[in-house]
């Protein structure tokens, strides 16, 4: 029987009351929260978008909603997801409470300007909701020029506005990241005694810091291009639309790894906890998040195989890609090889993390297709492309996100939240992810362009059950909203570490208080460690 | 505030005070690399114009960096961040420049 | 644009120092690396449009000569000697703020603002012969050489939108001068904590180099045919 | 064409059918061989283990070096159209495929090709960036405004075949489609024979020549202000102020549309601009009357 747990007297969560001490506050446990309620509000509205669109393509004629209106539809709900979901959602939300914790730091090098990223975040997306509301945009998230520079009509600035300034909040979130990392570590934490989680949300922080601006520059030059008739990539005046994607796509790519690659760092640590033993090769999966960070930034042009780029250019960028691939491939057979002999937890976020090594693994591996320059040409722009990188980013980034928040929730609230719902919702998540997404890329290979509001009959079949599945999906997010609320008031309390993970996080109370360490922690010891016998963490 | 001579700082002053004699010559060489680059500019050179011209922007930045940013006395991080943005830049022009000059060798395999 | 207030974190009178660092030696590290890496930021910005600039004058070379005739070297040239000298006063009241001469400091963060005001001036000056000159894009564009109207056009809008961005980065500087005076003048800057000094110095050195690359590749094409 | 990229598809296939089993599989196996019996068991203290490490990242190099290799090939031979083809030209315009045959046919959303024969697209846009593709024949490529890009493919058995824009272009992006109606030779040649309106692609040329008074400057003899026509396509030509380009399709449509742009040696940049003042259609005319202009003997001014 577990000894009693209670909960301690003092921590960050009754450290102050009233909307001023959450407004205001420079706790980043505290903006990790409000990042938390923003994140997940923007996920729902994105995901409203993606039930309709799948609602829509359940019938071959475009008979659900207007043209229009689709086109709104799918560009709003990248917009959303990309910029205001994926991108944010780790390395803010459990980034931000977990890092000064896992560092042993009292918090992060700039406070102040954790909460101002909080306040652009919002600011962001105040505009890209003013200009849904408005009549929303139909330019696609990748707003191509010239359309966008030339033809649209709908309010193209202030979603480029919004996501102008959202931008700036990654930016500095990952200076603040970069900071904390180099020069707030408890004494004896060495680079190589860091947990797994902050080597790839520092990897994730530096794409961040050196990508980020290149997609403020593209934003500004289109909304020049709108405002002023500024010629940079109008045809007509001698303007190259293809230098747009060039600029687009040099952030925009990188981004793809933003967003997977504090979901690999839950992941790993997921995996040492679920087995109960130090990761396989560490310093190869530290080292792989670097090279996927640096290796990232240079690939971007298999976004462009058929958009007029040259032969040569296309075969430099297509062999990178593959060497890109490589890192990604090291942390997966390290993972799977961690298992080997591991003390293998079957709880849910462990689970998570186990669904996230499988689907992954299918959407790196059909990243290899893409890459291979004379399938994508048949296979890019279709639906292929959207199920190798819905893979990524549901079966990925979601996964892992889920499987983190389940991890530390208890650290968070205090609480543990139902085990057996959870379980349920996961599986449920996890069928109807695959029920979606699979028969998208049989779609893609049989020529079913992307963006498309009406399809010939002969690919109805395999939509209905994309969109049967989108339904299970669906369902599946609602239920962990609900188990966690629920917990926060009756769940039964939870210790320090009721896992019994190795890692600092553990050591200190749940939830903590606002300094995190009663003093501050001395590490002289590799990270997961686990000792002979594990009562101790019971404690 | 008296004046406190360099020598006499308190404690482990990391930062190098830099003399102000460093910072005038640099100062000289910057006008006279301006002086310099627009007296080129009006000498035709061909396609060496452009790389003059950049030659003598880049070292009046490394001369910036170096002593009116004091990289040059700071730790080696902050050499891997100077060093890293030059990089990362050098990335962006390199493969779009080698798409825009690739795109003409096609012309011989027939448009 | 960014705020800046953060990169230097709120010092508590006397230890100047906040709370979430040991010592002073960690706070002052922490900000000048923060600033470092937000100037890395920069330079990408910066740099995005560097490679528009270097596209296209490859794609027009004739188009970009004929365009930078149009702009008066003169001028340019005044500005970039405007600008090196606030940057001179600029690193002597770094070294004012580590020796502790206040009046001094006080003086030479003055001239650095006054010296940006005159480049600003200068840069409106310019903007408005442009304007007489039509030679803003759009609709009302004209040009001398017929055969390069079209061209010219992304010549001078890449030539609005590098100086534009580069002057809104040098009203933030005088801006972020304007709170360094303050700090100096209160007296909140002495020699251990003088690091908003030397972190606005990075700042205003890094606009100076952005402007040391644009006055050669904009003004100085073509000048010698 | 389609065949060898479906080989390689088929590969690709395979071996990450191989790889996605190989993992989901171990995980599986280790999750119910290892699992946690007791609430306070540990994992065994295993760190890694070098030549594991190594193979795991060479072998998949290895494998996606071939992949590499095969694709750029089958790509190199997908982008490099062969030499004798039948040009047809291409005009995408916002939610429609407008082809232009050389004999004169005009067609909107339908290709009519012969069975057998490679056949070479020359495409552009008038305002945003669409995309050809036929599923079917394994071709797309993005139809860019403002510049020339070409695709070809090689028809092997007659039918109709579904063309899709595949680059989002607008509120009708979906309803740009169309057919290519593949037929036996002398079906086409019927068919061609049938429609012909206005006489050939190349006379309709020559007639706008006369019209826009190009032939004032450039004239058969050399004493015109403007270089001589007979037999540019495809010669390289001297540019003012060094440098050469290869005359083709795009040199001359640059030419016509923004004549400062490469300015021939010897010439003086005295040519209006017709940048919005011909539609693309009359410059696929005058393209082609020029492609027509072999150098002939001096009959250029009937």
């Amino acid at each position: 029987m577990t000894p009693t747990v209670l909960l301690p007297l003092r921590h960050y969560l009754n450290d102050g009351y009233g909307v001023k001490s959450w407004l205001l506050t420079r706790d980043h446990k505290r903006i990790a929260l409000l990042y938390l309620a923003a994140v997940t509000f923007f996920f729902f509205v994105g995901g409203a978008f993606a039930v309709v669109i799948r609602l829509e393509l359940a019938t071959p004629a475009g008979d659900l909603v207007s043209d229009e209106t689709y086109n709104k539809l799918f560009t709003m709900h990248g917009v959303m997801m990309v910029f205001f979901f994926l991108i944010p959602v780790i390395p803010s939300v459990l980034g931000n409470f977990l890092v000064p914790i896992m560092i042993g730091a009292k918090d992060l090098a700039f406070p102040k300007l954790n909460l101002f990223s909080w306040y652009i975040y919002m600011l962001g997306g105040l505009f890209t909701l003013y200009a849904l509301v408005a009549g929303g945009v139909d330019t696609g998230w990748t707003f191509y020029a010239p359309f966008s520079t030339v033809s649209s009509t709908t309010n193209v600035i202030p979603t480029a506005l919004g996501i102008f300034i959202t931008g700036f909040s990654s930016i500095l979130t990952g200076l603040n990241f970069i900071v904390t990392i180099h020069r707030m570590r408890a004494p004896g934490l060495t680079w190589f005694r860091l947990p797994l989680f902050i080597w790839s949300t520092y990897a994730t922080s530096l794409i961040n810091v050196l990508g980020t601006p290149v997609i403020a520059i593209t934003v500004l030059l289109v909304a020049a291009e709108r405002l002023f008739h500024f010629g940079f990539f109008d045809p007509t005046v001698g303007g190259d639309p293809v230098l747009f994607q060039h600029l687009f796509w040099f952030y925009s790519h990188p981004a793809v790894y933003i967003m997977v690659l504090p979901a690999m760092g839950v992941i790993s640590e997921l995996v040492a906890a679920g087995c109960r033993k130090p990761v396989f090769g560490y310093h190869f999966v530290a080292f792989a998040s670097l090279a996927i960070a640096v290796l990232g930034f240079l690939v971007w042009g298999h976004h462009m195989f058929v958009a007029g780029e040259s032969v040569y250019a296309a075969m430099i960028f297509s062999i990178l890609s593959f060497l890109v691939a490589i890192p990604s491939a090291v942390k997966v057979f390290n993972w799977t090889a961690t298992m080997y002999k591991g003390a293998v937890s079957w709880e849910t976020p462990m689970l998570y993390a186990y669904g996230f090594i499988g689907l992954f693994t299918i959407g790196g591996l059909t990243g290899l297709f893409l890459a291979t320059i004379a399938v994508d040409v048949h296979v890019t722009d279709t639906y292929f492309v959207i199920a190798h990188f819905h893979y990524i980013m549901v079966g990925g980034t979601i996964m892992g996100y889920l499987g983190g928040l389940h991890f530390w929730w208890p650290k968070i609230s205090g609480r543990l939240y139902n085990e057996a719902l959870a379980k349920v919702s996961a599986f449920i998540i996890f069928i109807g992810f695959n029920l979606t997404f699979f028969p998208q890329f049989v779609l893609g290979y049989l020529g079913m362009p992307r963006r498309y509001h009406a399809y010939p009959p002969d690919f109805q079949v395999l939509n209905v059950l994309s969109s049967a599945g989108a339904s299970i999906l669906g369902v599946g997010y609602l239920i962990p909203m609900v188990y966690l609320m629920w917990s926060l008031r009756y769940g039964p309390l939870a210790g320090a570490n009721p896992w019994g993970a190795a890692g600092l996080e553990w050591t200190t109370t749940s939830p903590p208080p606002t300094e995190n360490f009663a003093e501050t922690p001395v590490v002289d010891s590799e990270p997961y460690q686990y000792p002979a016998r594990v009562e101790e963490y019971f404690g | 505030m008296a004046r406190l001579e360099p020598s006499d700082l308190p404690g482990d002053m990391t930062d190098h005070i830099v003399p102000t004699r460093v910072y005038y010559t640099i100062f000289a060489l910057l006008m006279l690399g301006t002086a310099l680059t627009v007296a080129i500019a009006y000498i035709d050179l061909g396609v060496l114009n452009i790389v003059a011209a950049l030659t003598i922007a880049v070292t009046k930045a490394t001369l910036v960096v170096l002593f009116f940013m004091h990289v040059r006395y700071s730790t080696r991080l902050t050499w891997a961040v100077v060093i890293g943005s030059v990089f990362w830049l050098a990335i962006l022009l390199a493969l779009t420049m080698g798409d825009y000059l690739t795109r003409s060798w096609q012309v011989y395999g027939s448009v | 644009m960014a705020d800046h207030a953060g990169a230097h974190p709120a010092a508590e009178h006397p230890a100047a120092l906040a709370h979430q660092f040991d010592d002073l030696e960690q706070q002052k590290e922490a900000s000048t690396l923060g600033m470092w890496v937000f100037l890395v930021t920069e330079v990408l910005f910066f740099g995005g449009m560097f490679v528009t600039y270097a596209v296209y004058r490859n794609a027009y070379p004739g188009a970009f000569a004929a365009g930078s005739r149009e702009l008066d070297v003169m001028l340019g040239g005044i500005n970039t000697a405007v600008l090196i000298t606030s940057s001179l006063t600029m690193a002597l009241a770094v070294h004012a703020a580590q020796t502790g001469n206040r009046r001094a400091l006080v003086w030479l963060l003055v001239a650095t603002m006054a010296l940006g005001g005159v480049f600003l001036g200068i840069k409106s000056v310019e903007y408005y012969h442009k304007l007489v000159e039509h030679h803003i894009p759009g609709p009302g564009f004209r040009f001398a050489e017929a055969e390069y109207l079209k061209h010219a056009q992304i010549f001078f809008s890449l030539y609005f939108m590098m100086t534009g961005l580069h002057a809104l980065h040098m009203i933030i500087g005088i801006g972020l001068m304007l709170f360094m005076l303050r700090w100096a003048w209160n007296g909140t800057i002495t020699t251990e904590y003088y690091a908003p000094i030397e972190i606005s110095g990075l700042y205003w050195h890094f606009v100076d180099i952005v402007w040391i690359f644009l006055f050669p590749l904009l003004y100085l094409i073509g000048r010698h045919v | 064409m389609a065949g060898r990229v479906d080989a390689l598809y088929f590969l690709l296939l395979g071996v990450s059918i191989f790889f996605a089993l190989l993992i989901a599989g171990l995980i599986v196996y280790y999750a119910i061989k290892y699992r946690r019996r007791t609430a306070d068991e540990i994992g065994a203290r295993i760190h890694g283990g070098m030549a594991l490490e190594v193979t795991w990242s060479v072998v998949p190099l290895l494998i996606t070096m071939v992949f590499f290799v095969w694709g750029a090939s089958v790509y190199f031979a997908m982008a490099r159209p062969p030499e004798d083809t039948l040009n047809i030209y291409v005009v995408a315009k916002q939610w429609m495929w407008k082809f232009q045959h050389l004999d004169g046919q005009r067609e909107i959303n339908e290709l009519h090709v012969p069975v057998g024969r490679n056949v070479k697209l020359i495409a552009t846009s008038e305002d945003v960036i669409h995309d050809f593709f036929v599923p079917a024949f394994r071709t797309k490529v993005d139809v860019i405004p403002g510049r020339y890009v070409s695709a070809w493919f090689h028809a092997t058995k007659p039918g109709r075949y579904q063309i899709f824009c595949a680059e989002y272009c607008g509120t009708r992006h979906s309803g740009m489609t169309g057919q290519v109606v593949v037929m036996e030779p002398t079906e086409y040649q019927t068919w061609l024979s049938g429609g012909a309106p206005e006489g050939s692609l190349a006379s309709a040329g020559e007639k706008l020549f006369q019209d826009l008074a190009c032939i004032t400057c450039h004239r058969g003899d050399a004493q015109g202000r403007g270089p001589v026509l007979q037999g540019l396509f495809g010669k390289i030509v001297e540019l003012q102020g060094g440098g050469t380009v290869f005359a083709d399709e795009a040199y001359i449509r640059e030419s016509i549309l923004m004549p400062g742009a490469k300015i021939t040696a010897g010439f003086q940049p005295i040519m209006p601009a017709f940048q919005g003042l011909i539609s693309e259609e009359q410059l696929l005319q005058l393209i082609e009357y020029v492609k027509s202009l072999q150098a002939q003997p001096q009959n250029t001014n009937k």
